[in-house]
């Protein structure tokens, strides 16, 4: 049965729904390319809503740091624009494409890539660009410059081995736990991470008493728990809806030991997915800590972004704030705004507090483009506050490949 | 007429879910893939001048070849296999695996991994070849959750923990294929190549043979068509194309891994052929593109983006329930009516 | 009780019933004959709006001709579908309870009991499921569930299609009572039981009303022997 | 012995979740034949705004499982109207990609309305702990089986005891005679959208204390849920009901005992097993019965 009308309606909604898009979107992108006297910089992430991983503490910590940075006369005198564009961390062709519409813009610097899979997907597409990326991940072995890493892909956070022998420096050193468990989600984040804390364990001299995954999506760990009874501290690696389940399905079984993880922590204990008992012995190794710092400038940093987006500032914003000042640093060595220029600065500089980072007490590259070298280990207390207890320094990894 | 037929749920026919077109023009069907090969030559470089155009074009174009297995296997074998995405990933690993180290050469690479998940195809359709369209679907998607942890756990075929890196570009005796521009060439040779295949399959008596096994297999057991392989065929065939277009993809792309060909692509690949249309070979081909370039227009709404995409695919369906293909083949066939009579059509509803 | 004014149907461009046109009186009974493919069971299919069709239709004085098929039987036309199409997961006695769902709140002629009272095998059946029923047995439910409709017109489309002599003669000699009360339209290809249950015939040649009468008439026409011959 | 109770406890209580989830599915592929793809979303839905009315609006327990019960049913009839009803004469896989774009619609609302960061739902009877033999099961679990127990009773008395019922399974036997027996073919369709959203609901608001909720929350759960229906045979409440505890009792005993961290692939061994032998579920062995 056929009824041109349904048809023609729905045609006409759909171009014109699709030409508002295409309209919105351009508008969006000439501000930053119209004035040719701005420093043009690119984000690459999705905000809120965008997808159902979509956060926007990345572009609201890199949006303060743009403003403030402005304020202060921009960079070299030149005002900062930037365009942002959604890079799904899910889908990494997605994410290669967003990237290279960001190019079209030529900006000096791009911020974003929050899995280092985005960037390994785009190394091509980098080394042809020849535009520098901060990502703000983990890196991993093959991100690394050198193995499979692009020349123009930089790590923000510092790397996956350095977050494990960190978690079991602290553990066993500070902690004096000896004996620990290991677990992780089955799939690239949790096996990685075990491989390389199984590494710290024995590099440190502490014992294993078993290593159990999990599926990311679990609800019940009961089998994994149990299999932790033996342990005197256990590392977990893994998001925050089954480190929810672990931690509560702790308490149930009666464990007080202490639970450590990674950048999932804060979000468990701030979002309110366990409380009280459950989180009074948990640590997270972080990159950066604005909820329980000593840093002054971290502090103002937190002060300033509540009272800009009235919601306390996250690690991940600071790092994406951070990030941004990096970039700025580069680009004021380089003297350029030329991706390729901004790129070699980039592998020469080092960034201290007083260019404006808050996370960490310098930034320097490493043969591997690895940004960071410092962790942090946040200790959280019943009441949901938390306090840097500890930070360590771990060693920089040796230049992949050789 | 109530459309639903009139069978105990366990016993409904497969052929109540994908509507079966009758086309008419079949003759022309080589020469219309051929003539749309040369104006996609001339036209996609010339309209792709960013070089996010240039990138996407090139993975609209391998989701196409994915997408028409797909269309192989459910609109023709009548099997929705959840499958494809997988396999399309599984076609990247097993090329890295077969090129690592740079003994064998991409072609063989490709050879491997399109044998290997013809292979997968026929096999899982083998085990799964009583099980009914839902029934079917879930067993693949069992099976892709096996293949996933299998992979991941196991560097001889996933890499690190289901991410393989540093593939070869494509290269056919000494040219290598380097730029998304230069990809793009062998990518539209192999679409060309699959559609003319797939031209020829739908004038050939396969195509009869298979949707006469779906949608009456009892009789047409009795008329000695065989009910079983014939599914299972188009399967491996299907399957085939999947393994093809994710090696090609992951030795462009250099790298591969598993979190590029989850659950979201599986459905996605179903949405391309069901919106593109599943009565025409250019259904998958439209729908493809859709699903590629439909979200990317939508960036500009930002967080509104995802709500106006469900929105948009839901209208779709609604306003062409047999797919793009079918609604413009439609508006033709309604336009060229009212020409040729010059009046209302008399045709009746039913 | 029912009328109907020049109904037509069309399947695409297939014409399959053309400008039909009939009466029947409250506790009336009209038999539809005709060869396979005369449009008879299009014509019931039509009335109880599972095919769409032009015409008039008025059940009681009301027009029922733009009704959806579900209102259509719950105002008392009531379609036994060719077949049985009993429930298979249903049980007998279940079955016979989706007959009450037509009835709404018109007054009963018939209650459950008078349903097992009227084909007394179905008694010791009540829990069988619907897929365990004879061919015989099925047709017994489908009437069954009809009447439990309070149907004020039962259209019952090939009662003894594929039943034996004696199942034939069971189902037949119900509907004989039924229409006492009741009014009936009977498709049947058996013309002695069509004209043994119904009063009046009307046969069907391609969709068209080419003979009308009592049945005792049409029977004797030879025009009903050619239609048939004819097909 | 007790890590045995303490895997038996884990696995009854994963049952009772997947049943919760599975019978939002059977109640709807009963009346319309279809296969919801939103119903996931719908947990989520579920969960979320049972977040909004107890932490968010300061509700006590039972008023906000009414409330997000209440809405859930409205979701349903919209889900209904806008999604279903224009597709109702489609083939039946049109109709399920009508679900599919209604997912995508109800994610990005949901996306809009409460962001990606995880939230959390306190369970009712709050952090209490059962000891049963010497094992440790929280007391949120237990409270699962009940209230999944009672809802599984709930549906089969409707399924089996009512007009309704015997309607739903007449539709899905056979939608056409179903007409001519006057059952409003519609309103059947949106009752059971309501009730699948119902239930839906439910299973989020239950499930949701056990861990965190975000976007996908809904649809990991649909999928394992999806195959205890399959491996039950779709359309037998009965046999459902025993697959999902199959398949929690599968995860928890072999995963606890031997195959720690692969539990979770262990319900698709399963499901490929039982396909390959027998193509139409495991306790189909005659016809389905609700």
């Amino acid at each position: 049965m056929f009824t041109s009308r349904p048809l023609i309606a729905a045609s006409a909604a759909t171009a014109a729904v699709i030409l508002l898009a295409a309209c919105s979107g351009a508008d969006g992108s000439d501000e930053g390319s119209k004035a040719q006297d701005d420093v043009r910089l690119a984000f690459l992430w999705e905000i809120e809503g965008e997808s159902p991983v979509g956060l926007s503490d990345f572009q609201n910590g890199a949006d303060l740091a743009i403003d403030e940075i402005n304020e202060a006369g921009g960079i070299d005198g030149r005002q900062v624009t930037y365009t942002r564009v959604p890079a799904s961390p899910l889908d990494p062709q997605a994410s290669t494409a967003a990237f290279l519409k960001a190019t079209n813009d030529e900006p000096a610097a791009m911020v974003g890539f929050l899995a280092s899979g985005q960037a390994v997907a785009a190394k091509s597409a980098l080394d042809r660009a020849q535009i520098p990326v901060i990502g703000i991940y983990e890196a991993d072995d093959a991100v690394r410059f050198g193995n499979q890493g692009s020349e123009f892909s930089w790590a923000l956070n510092g790397s996956g081995q350095g977050t494990s022998l960190a978690a079991v420096e602290f553990m066993t050193e500070d902690l004096g736990l000896t004996s620990l468990g290991l677990m992780g989600t089955n799939e690239a984040f949790g096996l990685g991470q075990i491989e390389s804390s199984e590494a710290a364990l024995d590099e440190l001299g502490a014992t294993s008493v078993g290593t159990v995954t999990y599926d990311p999506t679990a609800t019940d760990l009961t089998q994994q728990v149990l299999a932790m009874k033996d342990a005197d501290g256990v590392l977990n690696w893994g998001y925050p809806n089954p480190l929810a389940v672990q931690l509560k399905q702790f308490v149930e079984n009666g464990l007080t030991i202490p639970t450590m993880t990674g950048a999932s922590g804060p979000i468990v204990v701030n979002a309110g997915l366990a409380t009280g008992k459950a989180i009074a012995n948990f640590y997270s190794a972080l990159p950066c800590n604005p909820g329980g710092t000593e840093s002054a400038a971290l502090q103002d940093f937190a002060a300033a972004y509540q009272e800009k987006y009235d919601a306390s500032a996250t690690n991940l914003a600071a790092q994406a704030y951070d990030a941004v000042y990096v970039a700025k640093k580069a680009i004021e060595e380089a003297g350029s705004d030329a991706g390729a220029d901004v790129n070699e600065a980039l592998a020469e500089i080092s960034v201290a507090p007083e260019d404006g980072i808050v996370c960490s007490s310098g930034y320097q590259a490493d043969g591997s483009h690895i940004l960071n070298h410092e962790v942090n280990i946040a200790r959280f207390h019943a009441d949901g506050s938390s306090e840097t207890v500890s930070t360590i320094q771990v060693p920089e990894l040796p230049v992949a490949g050789e | 007429m109530s459309s639903r037929i009139a069978f105990p749920a366990r016993l409904r026919p497969t052929a109540a879910t994908a509507p079966v077109e009758v086309e008419h023009y079949r003759r022309r069907r080589v020469s219309l893939v051929l003539l749309m090969a040369v104006v996609a030559a001339f036209a996609l470089p010339a309209m792709a001048t960013s070089r996010s155009d240039a990138y996407q074009v090139n993975v609209w174009l391998l989701y196409s070849i994915a997408a028409l297995g797909f269309y192989w296997m459910f609109c023709l074998g009548g099997k929705f296999a959840f499958s494809q995405a997988f396999l399309m990933g599984l076609g990247g690993f097993v090329s890295a695996a077969v090129t690592q180290g740079g003994e064998r050469s991409f072609l063989w690479g490709v050879v491997v991994a399109v044998a290997t998940t013809a292979a997968l195809g026929a096999a899982l359709g083998w085990v799964l070849r009583g099980c009914g369209e839902f029934y079917f679907a879930l067993g693949t998607f069992a099976f892709v959750q096996l293949g996933s942890v299998y992979v991941q756990n196991n560097d001889w075929i996933g890499g690190q923990h289901g991410t393989q890196f540093g593939l070869a570009p494509p290269t056919i005796g000494d040219r290598v294929f380097l730029s998304d521009q230069d990809v793009f060439w062998l990518i539209l040779a192999v679409l060309t190549v699959c559609m003319v295949a797939a031209a020829l399959i739908e004038r050939s008596p396969a195509r009869r043979t298979a949707l006469a096994a779906r949608t009456n297999p009892l009789v047409s057991a009795l008329s000695g068509v065989s009910v079983r392989t014939t599914p299972i065929m188009f399967l491996a065939l299907g399957s085939a194309l999947g393994g093809l277009s994710g090696a090609i993809l992951a030795h462009w792309q250099g790298s591969v891994a598993l979190t590029s060909y989850g659950p979201d692509l599986a459905i996605g690949i179903l949405l391309m052929v069901m919106l593109g249309g599943t009565g025409s070979i250019w259904g998958p081909v439209i729908g493809a593109g859709v699903y590629v370039f439909l979200p990317t227009t939508l960036t500009g709404l930002e967080q509104y983006s995802e709500v106006v995409y469900g929105a948009l695919l839901l209208i779709c369906i609604v306003a062409a329930p047999s797919g793009i293909a079918g609604g413009v083949e439609r508006v033709w066939r309604y336009l060229s009516r009212r020409l040729r009579r010059g009046r209302r059509s008399t045709d009746v509803a039913g | 009780m029912l009328r109907v004014d020049s109904l037509e149907v069309h399947y695409g461009s297939t014409h399959a019933v053309r400008g039909v046109s009939f009466e029947l009186a409250e506790a009336g009974s009209l038999a539809l004959l005709g060869a396979n493919g005369a449009g008879k069971s299009s014509v019931l299919s039509a009335l109880s709006r599972l095919v769409p069709s032009t015409g008039q239709v008025h059940l009681a004085g009301e027009d029922i001709t733009r009704l959806p098929a579900e209102r259509v039987t719950r105002a008392g036309l009531i379609h036994v579908p060719e077949g049985r199409r009993v429930f298979p997961s249903l049980s007998v006695h279940e079955n016979l309870l989706m007959g009450l769902i037509a009835r709404g709140s018109r007054s009963a002629e018939y209650a459950i009991d008078d349903v097992y009272d009227l084909f007394p095998p179905l008694r010791p059946l009540r829990r069988r499921s619907g897929y365990a029923l004879s061919g015989g047995e099925a047709q017994m439910v489908a009437v069954g569930r009809g009447l439990l409709g309070a149907p004020n017109v039962m259209m019952v489309d090939e009662p003894s299609l594929g039943l034996s002599p004696l199942m034939t003669e069971t189902v037949a000699e119900a509907l004989i009572t039924v229409s006492a009360r009741t009014s009936l339209v009977v498709v049947e290809q058996n013309l002695q039981v069509a004209t043994r249950i119904c009063s009046d015939a009307i046969v069907l040649r391609a969709g068209e009303v080419v003979l009308r009468g009592s049945s005792a008439d049409v029977l004797g026409s030879e025009d009903v022997v050619s239609s048939y011959l004819s097909a | 012995m007790d890590k045995f109770i303490a895997l038996t406890a884990s696995g009854i209580a994963y049952g009772a979740v997947l049943t919760l989830v599975a019978l939002g599915f059977l109640v709807l592929y009963n009346a319309t034949g279809i296969v919801n793809f939103a119903n996931g979303d719908l947990v989520t839905l579920g969960a979320y705004v049972g977040i909004w009315t107890t932490v968010d609006l300061g509700l006590p327990t039972i008023p906000s499982f009414l409330v997000t019960l209440a809405l859930m049913a409205v979701v349903g009839l919209v889900l209904e109207a806008l999604a279903y009803e224009p597709l109702r004469n489609q083939p039946a896989l049109v109709a399920v990609m009508g679900t599919l774009a209604a997912a995508i619609i109800l994610r990005g609302v949901i996306g809009i309305w409460q962001g990606s960061t995880p939230r959390a739902l306190p369970s009712p009877v709050g952090d209490a702990v059962v000891h049963i033999g010497g094992a440790p099961i929280a007391g949120h679990r237990i409270l699962i089986v009940v209230v999944s127990g009672i809802a599984v009773c709930l549906v089969g008395l409707l399924f089996t005891r009512t007009s309704f019922g015997r309607q739903l399974r007449a539709l899905a036997d056979d939608p056409t005679t179903t007409r001519l027996m006057g059952v409003r073919v519609r309103a059947a369709a949106r009752i059971s959208f309501v009730a699948s959203a119902v239930l839906a609901g439910l299973g989020g608001l239950l499930i949701a204390p056990i861990g965190a909720v975000d976007l996908t929350f809904g649809f990991n759960l649909m999928i394992t849920a999806f195959a205890a229906a399959i491996l039950g045979g779709f359309g037998s409440l009965r046999g459902v009901v025993i697959a999902s505890f199959v398949i929690g009792l599968l995860q928890a005993l072999v995963g606890g005992y031997f195959l720690v961290g692969y539990s979770s692939v262990l319900g698709a061994v399963l499901l490929l097993a039982v396909l390959a032998v027998r193509p139409s579920g495991l306790f189909s062995m005659e016809r389905s019965r609700l």
